[in-house]
């Protein structure tokens, strides 16, 4: 068992106990936070694999913007030491049955297929993404980076139209 | 010798009369419909003597025997190549006859209503249906087609229907048709059903050619039809005893008689003519029509007459204890066809194989049943519009209202009198010839129904002076002074010229004109013979004279007497009641309400169900949108994962 | 003569019905279409007995443009003996359907608009040749009839508007189903086709014709009250509008007797023949227990919508048994039975409209009050119990010497089955016209009652003509129709 | 980093995906199935970045659709909230059983 393993299986064990944790957790706030450590023990993992660059971005955008979003959204809408109520146990049971079927079968498909072993080197500095996220010729992520840019306009542009229609007697 | 000239008007003036007073009747011949109508017919009464004494005297026979003319034939309906309904007018020596019978009869019945139903508000209708009859009856008489016969026989029906049910105000009236029409349509359905049995294996429905392929032995169609057997009876029995069943009905004989005594309450002239003279004698007229075809099938011929003699005597019996005359005479009615009827079951054909001792043919029963039912129209008409004359006086039904009108009402008195002699079978008198020649084919063929016959001749005897005494003699006269006499000279002279007819037509020598086989039928008068019928009728006679002469309370006595006998009598036996239970009873509720409700609830309740359930279902597969997320989910992942499932491991393309 | 000018002058009308303005201009437009038609009728009677002397094609005046070529649908036109006898039967109907409906204030204009497109789809259905145009016209006549009874209706209309909608529709989707399965079974000539000639020609295969039988059976029995599936009849007539209900039972039950002859017999021969029993089963079930229900009804109109039950049963009988003679009482039955049961409930509906009631216990003594209407009413009864000299009695013979024809204990007892009708029909008929129009009168206030006025008297008078024509002399009718069910047995052959 | 099998990494991706498809089921509270959206984005980004890194190195698809997602997951994320909070303005909770107006 090289370093390396374990680094991975620990990384990949915390993931999913975060996981877990932030899904089950009765208490709103602190799901927040399970769901922040696994985000961040995400990044870990594309750390592990040295692709620096979508860790970093995991880092800034999900642990910085998404869970903090969210976290504002819990102090919006209610009081965070309040215990969230229980789904109901048929849809539960339902869930869970669902889920565990639902990954014993991926499991068994991934199982069955052979995934080739190609250990070639993976160059992915910054500056290959950087030249292939604005090149126009073959290959270049020019146009999808415009339509993103537009859609996170819209967004944007939505987001302030929905939460600021407030009606006047309503303030 | 070509009669279609003029032999089709016969049955077409009172059918003009129908149309004519039918649809303009009400608004313009009012009054003078009657007389229209009288003089139509009597044209048409001419037209047939006419044609009577052309056929028996001028050219009718050729050889020793009377052909059969078919005067006129055209297609009406075709079923298939050989089987069609087509209208013809068939001549031989009973539709001859009959022809006559029936026009003379009628002619008199016209001329006794003029006076009867004067002031009637529906009098022009009342001659309309008056002459749908007659039309209908003189087509009976001369069809030459199985069919034809059959759509006559209903118009005769419709028509008795219409005429019955005229004082429609009276529900009593209206039940007393509705009930004539339903009992002979039963029969009618016995013998639509014979005529399709005929048919089909006679293969054609002309009367000449059935009779010709179902009694000509080696025919192909008469081993079909003697082969096929149903129930272990052979076709041909089913379809003469289903045809005798139609017969039976429209005759009123024993089973399907209850409606001949309802239907009194029609008009009386209506019943002179319809319950007494024709439409009742239609059965016997079908019988002797097809009585070649009969008369190989001795089954059919027995059950002729069995009930032929259980209606006479059933009837003789009844008649003794009713009160209401018209009941009385209606009953008489129905016990005279049934000595027709079973003279036609005795009778053999034809006149060459004599089995008698001398040389009276076997074909004497067919003889002598036409004989009487010639002789019967005439005195039993007359004695309907005797009692129409006396109900006209007295304005009611029942005897003890009445006696003592002798001196009152001559002319009906001595007419009512000639026609009780008659029918009583006293000797000079036209009944006692006809009723002798049954009782001689009934002495041939067996001597049971020999004896019930001269039984029942006895009874008929004493009903009728039960009736005549009661009548005119009895208690003096307690009609209230205004009364307006015996009626017009137009009632009083059909009752005289109906008593000559009753006196003269004893003596035709019925056998040289009509017979089984149309070859003259030597019969010879036996007075020994003779002695035995005419005791009991003056026996019966002495017997209604000593009960019935002066107001006295023998006849209560003697009712008493009798007890239970008496009592089931008067009530007719109870048949009405046993009919009423069966159509009320079974049909109605056992038969006509489930099936109401089957189709109310059960068939309707199932298309009801069906769109019920459609909303059930859709109700339920309304609850799937709950509007609830996580639920939405849980079926899309269910989804996918089946198609995942699918794809991968099921679907091999 | 061309046969389109049927089909375009019932649309052309009702279309200038819709714009005149006024219940006056309205009604008389309305009658002049329907005077119309029948005068076209007749020409067009007349026109084909000059033909069929000359030539005896199947079908005459035949026309055949194609409609829409991508589904080989094709507008084929023609008419046979039986059809010429449907049309003329549909135009006496749809005129006495307008005469009694005269005095109609409710929605004028909209009631004379759907009464003659409901007569448009009646002579299409009768004049295609194309089973998909058939189809078209079937679903034409459906929707109006919906219409004029949920609006003008009586009784609880909407719900039998409702159920006469959908079961119409439901069979018409059987229908469908039997085309679509003769359509892509027939090769003629290498392609499938919906022409009714030539699919009679080369039939399909025995099995496929056993599958599509019962579709297309039912689906036009429906239409014939076959037994199982004739509960909207009652309901259907008796909360329709007068002219409404005559034409539904005088026309629209035709429709499918028409439709099981054409389509379902002629084109599937083997699969008729070997379902004839059970369509004589049920054929003689609702003849006999169509009776029985009617014994037991209290309103008029049920008893009338009960009796076309058991007289459409005779329809079936006569198909069922497939041999020569009781085809041709089928059609007469048709035809009789049409005219026969329009004057039933004109005559029902005359009285309906003086009386206001049509339970019978409510009704007596009419005659007196309302001579011609009662007459009428009598006639009407008479005739449908088979009165000799009305169109009632040849039909009804027809069919049952047809059946006798047919040898064999199970067919004879059938048709003894059928008979015992004719006493049944008797009672339930005597018992209506005893109760309503004879007996004393129950209530004074019908004393007051007027008697028919012109319009009904034309609208009796002209099925009254219908009626005796046809009882009186049968013959002319019989030849017309006879060249029609020899094309038929050809096919059936076998059955004599 | 170099004998780990692919596949243990895809067992990996695979049950947070799955958690995450546990937390969309049964969570009642709106934000937490944002949360359980948010596992199941990652576990996606995660498989594209190891099928671009092990199967096709020298392509970088696998490593541009990560980025276009996690941009997309922070758009998503912020109308998600912002429609959380308009519907707890109107139905004063974000309770996902309340929110059931668009039913039958």
């Amino acid at each position: 068992m090289t370093a390396s393993q374990i680094i991975f299986y620990l990384i990949s064990a915390f993931i999913l106990s975060m996981g877990v944790l932030s899904v089950t957790s009765r208490k709103i706030f602190r799901s927040a936070i399970w769901l922040l450590f696994s985000l961040i023990g995400i990044a870990a993992l594309y750390f592990w694999m040295d692709v620096q660059f979508i860790a970093a971005v995991q880092i800034v955008v999900y642990v910085g913007g998404i869970v903090v979003l969210i976290i504002f959204s819990i102090f919006l809408t209610q009081q965070s030491g309040k215990e969230m109520p229980k789904a109901p146990l048929l849809r539960t049971i339902a869930g869970a049955l669902a889920v565990l079927f639902g990954f014993a079968f991926t499991f068994l498909l991934i199982d069955q297929y052979g995934f080739p072993a190609i250990d070639q080197p993976f160059d992915n500095d910054v500056a290959r993404i950087g030249n292939a996220m604005l090149n126009t010729e073959q290959g270049g992520y020019a146009l999808p980076f415009e339509v993103v840019s537009i859609l996170l306009l819209a967004a944007m542009v939505g987001c302030i139209v929905i939460a600021l229609k407030t009606k006047p007697e309503e303030k | 010798m070509n009669y279609s000239s003029y032999i089709a008007l016969i049955p077409l003036l009172p059918l003009a009369a129908f149309v004519l007073l039918g649809l303009f009747g009400r608004k313009y011949f009012n009054q003078s419909a009657g007389i229209i109508a009288t003089m139509l017919l009597l044209v048409a009464a001419g037209l047939s003597l006419y044609t009577a004494y052309q056929y028996f005297f001028v050219n009718g026979k050729v050889g020793d025997a009377y052909q059969s003319i078919t005067a006129v034939k055209y297609t009406w309906l075709t079923f298939s190549e050989n089987v069609s309904i087509d209208m013809g007018i068939l001549l031989d020596p009973i539709s001859v006859m009959m022809l006559v019978v029936v026009t003379f009869v009628s002619l008199m019945v016209h001329i006794f209503s003029l006076g009867y139903m004067k002031g009637e508000e529906r009098f022009a209708t009342y001659y309309a249906f008056l002459g749908l009859f007659t039309f209908s009856m003189l087509g009976l008489v001369v069809s030459s087609n199985l069919f034809q016969i059959y759509m006559f026989w209903e118009l005769v029906g419709a028509s008795s229907y219409l005429l019955i049910g005229y004082y429609f105000q009276k529900p009593s009236a209206v039940a007393a048709s509705k009930k004539a029409f339903i009992v002979t349509r039963f029969a009618d359905l016995g013998f639509l059903i014979g005529i399709l049995i005929l048919a089909f294996y006679g293969e054609s429905l002309d009367f000449n050619t059935i009779i010709h392929n179902l009694t000509t032995q080696q025919s192909s169609q008469f081993l079909a039809i003697t082969s096929a057997s149903f129930l272990g009876v052979s076709a041909l029995t089913w379809g003469l005893v289903m045809v005798f069943m139609g017969g039976a009905g429209k005759s009123a004989m024993f089973p399907l008689h209850i409606w001949l005594p309802d239907a009194m309450e029609g008009p009386t002239p209506v019943s002179a003519l319809i319950h007494a003279a024709t439409m009742v004698v239609a059965g016997v007229f079908l019988v002797a029509r097809l009585f070649p075809v009969f008369s190989i099938n001795s089954d059919a011929l027995t059950v002729v007459t069995i009930i032929g003699v259980t209606s006479a005597l059933f009837a003789a019996i009844i008649a003794c204890t009713q009160t209401d005359i018209k009941r009385v005479l209606a009953y008489s009615t129905m016990s005279q066809i049934g000595y027709m009827m079973f003279a036609l079951g005795v009778s053999g054909y034809g006149g060459e194989n004599a089995r008698l001792t001398d040389s009276v043919g076997q074909g004497l029963g067919y003889t002598a049943s036409m004989f009487h039912l010639f002789t019967h129209a005439f005195f039993k008409s007359l004695l309907f519009l005797g009692a129409g004359a006396v109900i006209h006086l007295v304005h009611s039904n029942e005897m003890k209202d009445m006696g003592g009108l002798r001196k009152l009402m001559p002319i009906t008195h001595i007419s009512f009198l000639i026609a009780c002699l008659a029918i009583a079978g006293i000797w000079p008198f036209a009944g006692f010839f006809s009723k002798e020649e049954i009782l001689l084919a009934a002495y041939n063929k067996s001597m049971v129904v020999y004896v019930i016959a001269l039984l029942t001749s006895g009874l008929t005897a004493f009903y009728m002076f039960r009736l005549y005494f009661s009548i005119f003699w009895n208690k003096e006269a307690a009609v209230h002074d205004h009364h307006h006499g015996e009626g017009t000279l137009s009632m009083k002279l059909p009752l005289i010229l109906l008593a000559v007819c009753s006196v003269a037509a004893g003596f035709i020598h019925f056998g040289n004109y009509v017979s089984s086989d149309g070859t003259a039928l030597a019969s010879e008068f036996h007075l020994s013979f003779a002695a035995a019928p005419l005791a009991l009728g003056i026996g019966g006679i002495l017997l209604a004279m000593w009960l019935y002469k002066t107001a006295n309370d023998k006849p209560e006595r003697l009712a008493t007497a009798l007890g239970g006998l008496y009592k089931a009598a008067y009530k007719k036996f109870y048949i009405d009641e046993l009919y009423l239970f069966i159509t009320k009873k079974l049909v109605f509720n056992l038969i006509g309400r489930p099936a109401a409700w089957i189709d109310k609830n059960i068939i309707d309740g199932l298309m009801n169900g069906i769109a019920a359930a459609t909303g059930w279902i859709s109700n339920l597969i309304k609850t799937l949108q709950s509007g609830k997320v996580q639920n939405y989910l849980l079926y899309f992942f269910g989804g996918i994962a089946a198609l995942v499932i699918i794809f991968i491991y099921i679907w091999k393309p | 003569m061309n046969l389109s000018l049927l089909l375009i002058l019932p649309l052309v009308f009702s279309l200038l019905v819709l714009v005149v303005k006024g219940q006056q201009q309205v009604r008389s437009v309305a009658l002049a279409a329907a005077v119309a038609q029948l005068g076209l009728s007749i020409y067009l009677l007349i026109q084909f007995l000059g033909e069929r002397a000359v030539n005896n094609a199947a079908y005459l005046f035949e026309l055949d443009h194609s409609w829409y070529h991508a589904l080989k649908i094709h507008y084929h036109v023609g008419v046979d003996g039986i059809s010429v006898a449907m049309i003329l039967l549909t135009s006496f109907v749809v005129l006495a359907g307008v005469l009694v409906s005269w005095k109609q204030e409710k929605l004028y204009k909209e009631f004379f608009f759907l009464l003659l497109f409901l007569s448009l789809g009646a002579y299409g259905f009768f004049l295609s040749l194309d089973v998909f145009l058939m189809f078209f016209f079937l679903e034409v006549a459906v929707i109006p009839k919906f219409l004029l009874i949920g609006i003008w209706g009586s009784g609880k209309k909407e719900y039998s508007a409702l159920k006469l909608a959908l079961m119409l529709m439901a069979g018409s989707a059987l229908v469908f189903v039997g085309l679509a399965g003769l359509f892509f079974n027939s090769n003629v000539d290498g392609e499938h086709t919906f022409d009714i000639v030539k699919l009679a020609a080369n039939p399909l295969a025995g099995d496929l014709q056993r599958f599509f039988f019962p579709f297309a059976f039912i689906g036009f029995g429906i239409f014939t009250a076959l037994f199982p599936f004739h509960t909207w009849v009652p309901d259907g007539h008796s909360s329709a509008p007068t002219a409404a209900s005559m034409f539904l039972a005088g026309i629209s039950m035709k429709l499918g007797g028409y439709g099981c002859l054409r389509v379902a017999t002629w084109l599937m021969p083997d699969a008729a023949q070997h379902y004839s029993t059970i369509i004589i089963v049920l054929a003689c079930i609702a003849i006999l227990y169509g009776a029985f229900a009617t014994m037991m009804q209290t309103d008029l109109k049920y008893i009338n919508a009960y009796s076309s039950v058991s007289h459409c049963g005779f329809v079936l009988l006569g198909i069922g048994m497939l041999t020569k003679t009781s085809i041709n009482g089928a059609v007469l039955q048709m035809v009789s039975h049409g005219l026969m049961t329009a004057l039933f409930f004109a005559v029902i509906g005359m009285i309906y409209d003086r009386t206001h009631t049509r339970q019978v216990s409510q009704l007596g003594g009419l005659l007196k009050v309302m001579p011609f209407i009662s007459s009428v009413f009598v006639i009407a009864g008479l005739c449908s119990l088979g009165l000799p000299g009305l169109s009632g009695f040849v039909a009804e013979m027809t069919v049952f010497m047809g059946s006798w024809q047919r040898a064999g204990a199970f067919y004879h007892t059938a048709t003894i089955v059928a008979c015992a009708s004719i006493v049944v029909t008797a009672v339930y008929i005597l018992r209506a016209v005893g109760s309503s129009i004879m007996g004393p009168i129950k209530n004074n206030e019908h004393l007051s009652l007027s008697d028919a006025g012109w319009h009904e008297k034309t609208a009796a008078v002209v099925l009254l003509a219908g009626i005796l024509i046809m009882g009186i002399a049968p013959f002319w009718l019989t030849d017309l129709i006879n060249p029609g069910t020899e094309v038929l047995m050809q096919k059936i052959g076998s059955i004599k | 980093m170099s004998d780990i099998p692919i596949s243990h990494i895809l067992f990996v991706s695979t049950a947070l995906f799955f958690i995450g498809m546990y937390g969309l089921f049964t969570r009642r509270n709106m934000i937490t199935m944002l949360m359980a959206i948010e596992l199941i984005l990652n576990s996606v980004n995660i498989n594209f970045v190891v099928f671009n890194k092990y199967l096709y190195p020298d392509k970088l698809d696998g490593i541009f659709f990560t980025i276009f997602i996690v941009t997309i997951a922070a758009a998503e994320a912020a109308v998600a909230i912002a429609i959380i909070i308009n519907l707890y303005r109107s139905h004063k909770s974000i309770d996902v059983e309340d929110a059931t107006d668009m039913k039958y």
